[in-house]
C-alpha cells in the first residue's frame, strides 16, 4: 500500500515500551492515511539503531520518532536522519539536532518525585541505596542526579548505586548483597522498571518486607502490586503511553503542514506522576483499558 | 674399527656422537652411546622395539636435546642440535611417523620451509621456480603423481614418497630415513634402495633405520646394532648378514621360523564370506573372498591396491556400496564397527597412533575398552577386574611396561602394537583382521606376533593378514589372496606360493 | 580429589579468608545461603557444558536456552495456566529434544560443535523476543506456586534448595563421569574419537547423549534461574552464561580439547566464580569492574595451572636424569 | 575463486535480487551505500579473525577490544585533545600489543585460545567502563575532524571510504595470505603444527604474528566503528561482534579446526551477513528475528555445504562405479 509510514523507534526491548505500543495502536485508529509501527532494535547500541533508522529512511519512512541509545553524542547521526525524514526525539531529548520537536518526560524531574516519595515516607532520615540495570546511561545518571538534587539538605542519603547490566538474576543479588553488606541501609529505589520488582522479591525473601522503604520507578505489576500492598512507598511512572500516542498524531499533523501543535520550545513535556496506594487502583485500571484488555 | 670401504674410513667424520644419554621419566633410552658417520656412507640402524633408535635420530634432527654427550658436527662440539640448526649443517630427516601438511599441494610440502622467493620484501613464493624445483625430484622417486596434487588425496605409500623427495631437496649431506620402508612394498621398496644407492654415489650419507633387515643387507655399508639405548655392536660391509644382526639385537640366535606348520590342514567352514561386495574407493570392482576358520589368510597386493578398504568394510567402519557380506553362513549386516566386534570380527589396523590405541589411556583402560561392560557392575567401571584383564594380557605377549598403568604413548611401537593385540585377544575373536600387523615391529616381536596368529587360527579363528612384506606374508599365510586395482586377482594355495607368483597376481597378470 | 582440584579449593578459601577479614559480614548465614543459591543455579548448568566440553565439543547456546525455556516456563504456568509438574516435564523433555538436535547435527551431519551451538544462541533468543514480542515474561502480582515455589527457591534447614539440588545432581554425575562405563566411553571419545570408533565404541550415540545430558541440565536450570528472577526479558536473560558454564570448566581443569577435567572440578570453577561476584559486591568495587575482575581470576587461575604443570614436569624429569646418573655406576 | 566462493557469491546474488523484486528500494544508492560501509567495517574485523581461525585458533574478545580502543580514541582526540594522527597510531599499536600479549600467552605459555581470548573479553571490556566510569565516550557538541570523518565516515565518487579501505586491506591481505611464505606457514600450522615445527618453522612466531594481525585489524576497526557512532557506551558498544566475525569466516568456508578459508570466503561471508540485516529492516520484520535470521542462515549455510560435498563425493563414486561396470567386459 502506497500510505506513508511514520515509525516509533524504542532503545530496546523491555517492557516499558508495551504501553508505547498501545498508544501507536490507538493514534493508528485515529490515523487511517498512516501506517504506523514501532520498532525494538535487537540491541540497545547506537550503531544498531543508527542502522536500524538509515533502512527504515531507504525503506521510505516518512517520519521517525526516536528513544535514541545515546542523544548526547549522536548529533550527526541524528542530523542525518533529520535531513530526510521528519524526526522527532521521545524519552530523552537531543536539543542540538534538528528535531522537529521532544515528547516526553524530564527523567531529572522524575528523580527529583522519587526524592519527594522518600522525604515523605522517611521523615527522619535515611541511608538509601540504588539499583539500576546501566550506569552509564542517560536516562539512569539523570535519574539519580534528580534525586541526588531533591535529597540535597535533608538527612536522607543515596549512599551507592549498584548496576547489573540487565541480568535480572544479577540485579536480584545486588539486592541480597546489599542486605548483606550494609545491614544499616533504611530505603531502596529501583532506578529501572525490573529493578523495583527485584528488590520487592528480595525483601520478602528475606523477610524484610515493610521494614525497608522501596521507592519505585515505572509500572511493572509488581511493583504496582506492591504499592497497593504498601511494601513499596510509592513509584513514578512516565507515560509512554501518552507520548506515542499524542507523538503520533503530532508527527502525522506535522506532515500534514500542520504545525500548529508544536510549541515555541519545540518541548512538549508529559509530566511525570507519583502513583501512591491511594492512586494504584486507578492507575492500574487505566493502564488495563489502555492496552485494550 | 672395521671399515671394508678404506676409502671412506680414511674420511673425516661428517658427524660424530660421543656418551650420548637421553633419558625420560622411568626409562633410559639412551645410555653412553657413540657413533660416527663418514661422508659417503650408508649406516645400517637396527635394534629392537624400543632401542632408542627413533629418539637417537630425534636427538640428530634437533627436536630434542640429549641429558648429557656431545655431539660433533663438522668439527664443531654441541651439547644439543636444534632443527634449524640440524638442517643447517645439512642433516635432512625422514621422520617415523610422517609429518605432511595434507591441506597444501606436493610441491609446497616438498619446499616448505624453504620456498624458492620473488624479489622484493614481501616475501612471495615464486611458484613457477618451485614446480621447476619440484619436478625432478619426484621424478628420482619414481612418482606416480603430480606436483599440484592435494596430500589429502595421496595414499599413505605416495604420501611417504613426499617425504623422502622432500629429504633429497635438501642439499643434505646426510639423509636420515626413519622405517620409511614399513609402509612400502615390492617395488616402492626397490626404488627407495636405488635412490639410497644414488645418495651414496654423491657422496652423501645416508642412516637407514628398518625393520626389514634384508633390506639392510642390500644396501648398508656397516650396520650399528642398538640394544636397550646401548651400542650392541657394529658390522663391517662383510659382516652383514641377517643372523649377525639379529644376535646382536637380542643377544642371542633366533631359531629357524618353525616349518612344522607346513603340515597340511584340513581348511576349516568359511567364518566370513564377502560376496560381491563393492568398497567406496573401488566401487565398480566388487570382491568375492572367503576367510576360512582355521587359517591364515594372507592379503598380498600393491600399495593402493585397496586392501584397507575391505578391511575397513569388514569391520563395519565403511559401508559397502553393494554385495553381502556373511558370518558362519547368515548374512551381515553391519552399520559400525560396534556391530562388528558385537559379531567378534575384530581389526589390528594399519594406522596404530590414530585408530589403533588411545596414547593417553593406560594399557590396561585400553584393553578393556571395547569390551567394557564386561569389566563393569551395574554400569560402573570395575577396576580390579580390567587390571585383571590386562595383567593377563601383558603377561601373555610379553608386553614391555612398568605395570598395567602406564600410559600406552610412552611405549615403544611394537609394545603399543601388542596393546591393540590384546584388547582384541582379551575377547573371543571370531575372524581376527590384521593390517599391517607387523609394520615398523622389531624381529623378536614379529616372531611373537606371528606365533599369535598361528594359535589363533591352531584355536579355530578365521585369521586375515594384510601385508606389504613379500617374506612375512609368503612364510605366514596358509592361503594368499592378492588383489589388484580393488579386485582379487587371485587366490594362491600353499603349493603355488612363490615370490613371483604373488608379484604377478599383484600386477594383474595370471601365475604361473 | 586431584591435586589440580585441591589447589582450587585452597584459593577458593584464601579469597574467602581474605573477604572475611576485610568485611565478616562475608561469612553471615544468609550470605552464604544467597551465594550457595546461585553456585546451585549456575553449577547445574556448568556440569551440563562440563559433559560437552569432555567430548570435545562446545555448547554456546546456553544461555539463549535459558532464556527461551525460561520465558516458555513462565509462560505456560502464568498465562497459559498449566500444571506446574506438566509444564516442567514439558520444560525439560523440550531441553532434551534441543540436545538431541544439536547432537544429531555434530554427529550425523558432521557439523562443527562451535558452529551449530553459534547457531543456536542466536535462534533460540531469537525465538524467544519473537515469542513475548519483545516484551517481558512474568507473574502476576500476588501469583503463587507454593511447591515448585519451596522446591526451587525455598531453604530447608537454611539451605536452598537449589544448592541441595546440585549436591545431588553432582553426586549422580560424578559416578556418571568417573565410575560408568558411559563416563569412560566419554573421555575416550575427547581424546581420540577415531580410535575409540576403532574399539567398537558408538561414538555417534554416546556424544548425542552428551549433548541431551546438556540440554536437560540447561532446561533444569533455566527453570531455577525463571524461578529465581521471577520474571524474564528474552533479550538480555541469561545473556552470557555460557561464557560463565565455559568459564567454570576451564577453571576447573577442563581442557576444551577434550577428555580431560573432574566434575569435583567444575564445581569449585563455579564456587570461585560466584565468591568474586560477591566479592565485587560486598567490597564496593564498581560494578563494571565485575567481568573484569572475573577475567583476571580466571586468567591467573589457567597460568598458575599450566606453569604449575610445567613446573612438575621439569623437576620429575631433573629427578629422573638425577636418579638414572645416580644408578649408572652400580649396574 | 574456489567453487565454494562461487556457491556463497551466488546466494548473496539471488538473496539481493528476491529482496530487491519485494522492496525495490534495496537497491537505491543510499541504501547500497549504508551497506556497503558496514560491510567495510564489519569486514575489516572479520579479515583479523580469518587470520587467527586459520591457525586452528580463535579470538573471543574482538567486541570488547572495539569498545575499549574505540573509548580510548574518542576520549584521545575529543578529550585530551591529541592530534588525530597521533591518536590513530597509539590505538593501532595498542592493537598490536594486546594481540602481542594474546599470541604470547598461547605460543610461550601455551593457554588454549579460547580461554586467552574469553579473559581478554571479559577484561577489556571491564577497563573500558571502568575508564569512562560507566558513562559514554563522545564528541562535544560541534567537534569536528574534517579529515578524520572524511577518511573514515566519508565517501568517494558515491562510495564509502571505509568499503575503499576494506578492498584495499582485502588484496593485501589476500596476497599475504595465498601468495607469500607467511601464508603458507599460516595454512601448514593450522593443519599441522608440530609437522611445521618439525619443518624447522619458528611456529610460535608466525602464530604470534596472526594474533598481531588480529588485534590491527580490529584496533583500525574500532576506529571506524567510533566515527561511525561517534559515541560509545562501553557497556554495549561492540557486543557480540566476535560473533559476527566469526559467523562470517565460517559462513566463509573456514573451519574452526585450521588450515582451510579464503580470503575471498571471508568477505563473502560479512557480505551476506550484512545483507541479511538490511533484509530484516527494509522487509519489516521484526528486529527480535534478526539474530534467528542470521542463525538459521549461517545454518543452512553450513549444512549445504557440508552435504554438497557429500553429494559430490557420491556422485563421483556412483560414476566410477558405472564407468568401471561398462569397462569390466572389455578387458
Ligand atoms: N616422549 C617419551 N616419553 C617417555 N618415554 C619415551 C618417549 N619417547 C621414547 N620413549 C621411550 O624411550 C625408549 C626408546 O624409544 P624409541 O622410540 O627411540 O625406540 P625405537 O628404537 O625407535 O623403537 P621402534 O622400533 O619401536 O620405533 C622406549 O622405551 C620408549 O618407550
Ligand atoms: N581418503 C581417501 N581419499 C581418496 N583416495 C583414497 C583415500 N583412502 C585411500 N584412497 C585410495 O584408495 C586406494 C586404496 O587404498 P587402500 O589404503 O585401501 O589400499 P591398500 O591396498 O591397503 O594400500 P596401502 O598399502 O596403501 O594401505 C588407493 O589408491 C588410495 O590412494
Ligand atoms: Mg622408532
Ligand atoms: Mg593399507
Amino acid at each position: 500500500d502506497d500510505k506513508p509510514t511514520l515509525a516509533f523507534v524504542v532503545n530496546g526491548a523491555s517492557d516499558f515500551w508495551k504501553a508505547a505500543e498501545a498508544g501507536v495502536k490507538k493514534a493508528q485508529g485515529e490515523l487511517p492515511d498512516y501506517n504506523l509501527e514501532l520498532k525494538y532494535p535487537e540491541q540497545s547500541s547506537v550503531a544498531i539503531q543508527q542502522r536500524l533508522m538509515d533502512d527504515l529512511v531507504t525503506a521510505g519512512v516518512k517520519g521517525i520518532m526516536v528513544s535514541a541509545v545515546d542523544p548526547k553524542t549522536s548529533t550527526d547521526g541524528l542530523n542525518k536522519i533529520a535531513s530526510q525524514t521528519a524526526l522527532f526525539t521521545t524519552d530523552s531529548d537531543a536539543p542540538q539536532t534538528k528535531r522537529v520537536a521532544y515528547i516526553g518526560s524530564s527523567n531529572v524531574d522524575a528523580g527529583k518525585q522519587a526524592a519527594e516519595i522518600a522525604k515523605k515516607a522517611m521523615p527522619n532520615g535515611g541511608k538509601c541505596l540504588g539499583f539500576v540495570g546501566l550506569l552509564g546511561a542517560d536516562n539512569a545518571k539523570e535519574r539519580i542526579q534528580g534525586m541526588k538534587d531533591g535529597l540535597a539538605g535533608t538527612k536522607i542519603e543515596l549512599v551507592d548505586v549498584r548496576g547489573d547490566d540487565i541480568d535480572q538474576a544479577r540485579a536480584k543479588k545486588n539486592v541480597e548483597d546489599a542486605l548483606v553488606a550494609s545491614p544499616d541501609v533504611t530505603c531502596m529505589v529501583g532506578f529501572y522498571s525490573y529493578n523495583t520488582p527485584r528488590i520487592y522479591e528480595a525483601l520478602r525473601d528475606a523477610g524484610k518486607l515493610g521494614q525497608i522503604t522501596v521507592v519505585g520507578f515505572d509500572d511493572d505489576p509488581i511493583t504496582l502490586g506492591g504499592v497497593k500492598e504498601g511494601t513499596v512507598a510509592a513509584t513514578v511512572v512516565q507515560q509512554p503511553f501518552e507520548w506515542a500516542y499524542q507523538g503520533m498524531k503530532l508527527m502525522a499533523a506535522y506532515l500534514k503542514g500542520d504545525k500548529s501543535g508544536i510549541p515555541a520550545g519545540n518541548l512538549i513535556i508529559i509530566p511525570t506522576k507519583i502513583i501512591g496506594k491511594d492512586d494504584v487502583d486507578a492507575y492500574a485500571a487505566n493502564l488495563k483499558a489502555m492496552a485494550g484488555k | 674399527m672395521n671399515y671394508s670401504d678404506t676409502s671412506i674410513a680414511a674420511t673425516t667424520p661428517f658427524l660424530s656422537l660421543e656418551n650420548v644419554r637421553k633419558t625420560y621419566p622411568g626409562v633410559v633410552a639412551l645410555d653412553g652411546f657413540s657413533m660416527e658417520v663418514r661422508p659417503g656412507e650408508v649406516i645400517g640402524l637396527v635394534g629392537e622395539n624400543g632401542a632408542g633408535k627413533s629418539t637417537l635420530m630425534k636427538i640428530l634432527g634437533g627436536v630434542t636435546t640429549p641429558d648429557t654427550g656431545t655431539i660433533t658436527v663438522d668439527g664443531t662440539a654441541h651439547k644439543g642440535l636444534s632443527v634449524e640448526g640440524s638442517l643447517g649443517s645439512g642433516i635432512a630427516f625422514v621422520h617415523q611417523e610422517l609429518n605432511l601438511f595434507e591441506n597444501l599441494d606436493v610441491a609446497a610440502n616438498i619446499f616448505f620451509g624453504r620456498e624458492p622467493l620473488r624479489a622484493g620484501p614481501l616475501k612471495l613464493v615464486d611458484r613457477s621456480r618451485l614446480r621447476e624445483m619440484v619436478a625432478p625430484l619426484l621424478k628420482r622417486v619414481g612418482a606416480n603423481f603430480s606436483a599440484d596434487a592435494q596430500v589429502a588425496s595421496l595414499s599413505l605409500a605416495q604420501q611417504q614418497m613426499v617425504e623422502i623427495a622432500k629429504a633429497l631437496s635438501i642439499k643434505a649431506r646426510l639423509v636420515i630415513l626413519d622405517e620409511p620402508t614399513s609402509s612400502l612394498p615390492l617395488a616402492e621398496t626397490d626404488k627407495l634402495l636405488d635412490v639410497i644407492k644414488a645418495l651414496k654415489a654423491d657422496g652423501i650419507s645416508v642412516i637407514f633405520i628398518s625393520h626389514r633387515l634384508h633390506e639392510v643387507e642390500r644396501v648398508a655399508d656397516r650396520v650399528v646394532v642398538l640394544r636397550d639405548g646401548m651400542l650392541a655392536g657394529t658390522l663391517g660391509k662383510r659382516d652383514i648378514n641377517h643372523d649377525q644382526m639379529v644376535k646382536l639385537m637380542i643377544g642371542r640366535m633366533l631359531k629357524e621360523r618353525e616349518k612344522a606348520s607346513e603340515a597340511a590342514r584340513a581348511p576349516g567352514a568359511t567364518a566370513l564370506a564377502a560376496k560381491a561386495i563393492r568398497t567406496p574407493t573401488y566401487p565398480g570392482r566388487p570382491v568375492d573372498l572367503d576367510v576360512r576358520r582355521g587359517e591364515i589368510l594372507g592379503l598380498a597386493g600393491l600399495v593402493g591396491s585397496g586392501r584397507t578398504e575391505l578391511a575397513r568394510v569388514f569391520f563395519g567402519i565403511d559401508g559397502s556400496l553393494g554385495g553381502t557380506l556373511e558370518l558362519d553362513g547368515k548374512t551381515l549386516v553391519l552399520g559400525s564397527a560396534a556391530d562388528a566386534v558385537a559379531q567378534g570380527i575384530f581389526l589390528v589396523p594399519e594406522d596404530r597412533k590414530l585408530t589403533g590405541i588411545l596414547l593417553d589411556l593406560s594399557i590396561a583402560q585400553n584393553i578393556s575398552l571395547p569390551n567394557l561392560p564386561a569389566h563393569a557392575r551395574r554400569s560402573l567401571v570395575s577396576a580390579s577386574a580390567e587390571t585383571a584383564t590386562a595383567e593377563k594380557q601383558k603377561k601373555d605377549l610379553g608386553i614391555k611396561a612398568p605395570s598395567v598403568q602406564t600410559r600406552t604413548g610412552t611405549l615403544s611401537g611394537g609394545n603399543q602394537q601388542k596393546v591393540v593385540l590384546g584388547k582384541w585377544l582379551a575377547m573371543n575373536p571370531k575372524v581376527m583382521i590384521l593390517d599391517e600387523p607387523t609394520r615398523g615391529i622389531d624381529i623378536g616381536a614379529k616372531a611373537e606376533i606371528y606365533g599369535l596368529m598361528r594359535a589363533l587360527a591352531d584355536a579355530g579363528v578365521a585369521v586375515l593378514m594384510i601385508s606389504s612384506d613379500m617374506e612375512e606374508v609368503i612364510g605366514v599365510s596358509d592361503r594368499i589372496a592378492v588383489m589388484h586395482e580393488g579386485q582379487i586377482s587371485g587366490i594362491l594355495d600353499k603349493d603355488q606360493f612363490s615370490q613371483e607368483n604373488v608379484l604377478l597376481l599383484a600386477v594383474g597378470k595370471q601365475p604361473k | 580429589m586431584s591435586k589440580k582440584d585441591l589447589g582450587l579449593l585452597i584459593l577458593i578459601l584464601v579469597v574467602g579468608a581474605i573477604v572475611a577479614i576485610i568485611n565478616p559480614r562475608f561469612l553471615l548465614p544468609i550470605n552464604l545461603a544467597n551465594t550457595s543459591n546461585l553456585i546451585g543455579l549456575f553449577g547445574i548448568l556448568s556440569i551440563g557444558q562440563a559433559f560437552v566440553i569432555i567430548t570435545g565439543g562446545i555448547e554456546l547456546s546456553v544461555g539463549s536456552v535459558v532464556a527461551l525455556l525460561g520465558t516458555l516456563f513462565i509462560d505456560f504456568i502464568a498465562v497459559r495456566e498449566l500444571d506446574w509438574p506438566l509444564a516442567f516435564v514439558l520444560i525439560i523433555a523440550l531441553g532434551a529434544i534441543i540436545g538431541l538436535v544439536h547432537g544429531w547435527l555434530i554427529t550425523r551431519l558432521k557439523l562443527q560443535p562451535f558452529v551449530v551451538t553459534l547457531c543456536g544462541l542466536l535462534i533460540y533468543r531469537g525465538v524467544a523476543r519473537f515469542y513475548t514480542a519483545d516484551g517481558t515474561a512474568g507473574f502476576a502480582f500476588g501469583q503463587n506456586f507454593p511447591e515448585l515455589e519451596f522446591l526451587t527457591a525455598g531453604r530447608s534447614w537454611g539451605v536452598p534448595n537449589s544448592f541441595i539440588a546440585l549436591i545431588v545432581i553432582a553426586i549422580v554425575m560424578w559416578v556418571v563421569l568417573h565410575r560408568s562405563v558411559f563416563g569412560r566411553y566419554l573421555y575416550a571419545i575427547g581424546k581420540n574419537e577415531e580410535a575409540a570408533k576403532y574399539s567398537g565404541i558408538r561414538t555417534g550415540r554416546i556424544v548425542m547423549a552428551a549433548y541431551v545430558i546438556c540440554g536437560v541440565l540447561t532446561a533444569l536450570s533455566a527453570i531455577y534461574f525463571a524461578m529465581y528472577t521471577r520474571s524474564i526479558s528474552p533479550a538480555s536473560h541469561g545473556q552470557f552464561y555460557e561464557l560463565y558454564a565455559i568459564a567454570a570448566a576451564v577453571l576447573g581443569g577442563f581442557s576444551l580439547r577434550g577428555g580431560e577435567g573432574s566434575l569435583i572440578g567444575v564445581i569449585l570453577g563455579t564456587v570461585l566464580l560466584q565468591e568474586l561476584q560477591n566479592l565485587v559486591n560486598l567490597l564496593g568495587i564498581p560494578s563494571s569492574l565485575n567481568f573484569a575482575v572475573m577475567g583476571g581470576v580466571i586468567l591467573i587461575g589457567v597460568l598458575v595451572d599450566q606453569q604449575w604443570g610445567v613446573f612438575r614436569a621439569r623437576r620429575l624429569m631433573v629427578d629422573a636424569a638425577r636418579k638414572n646418573v645416580a644408578g649408572a655406576p652400580a649396574e
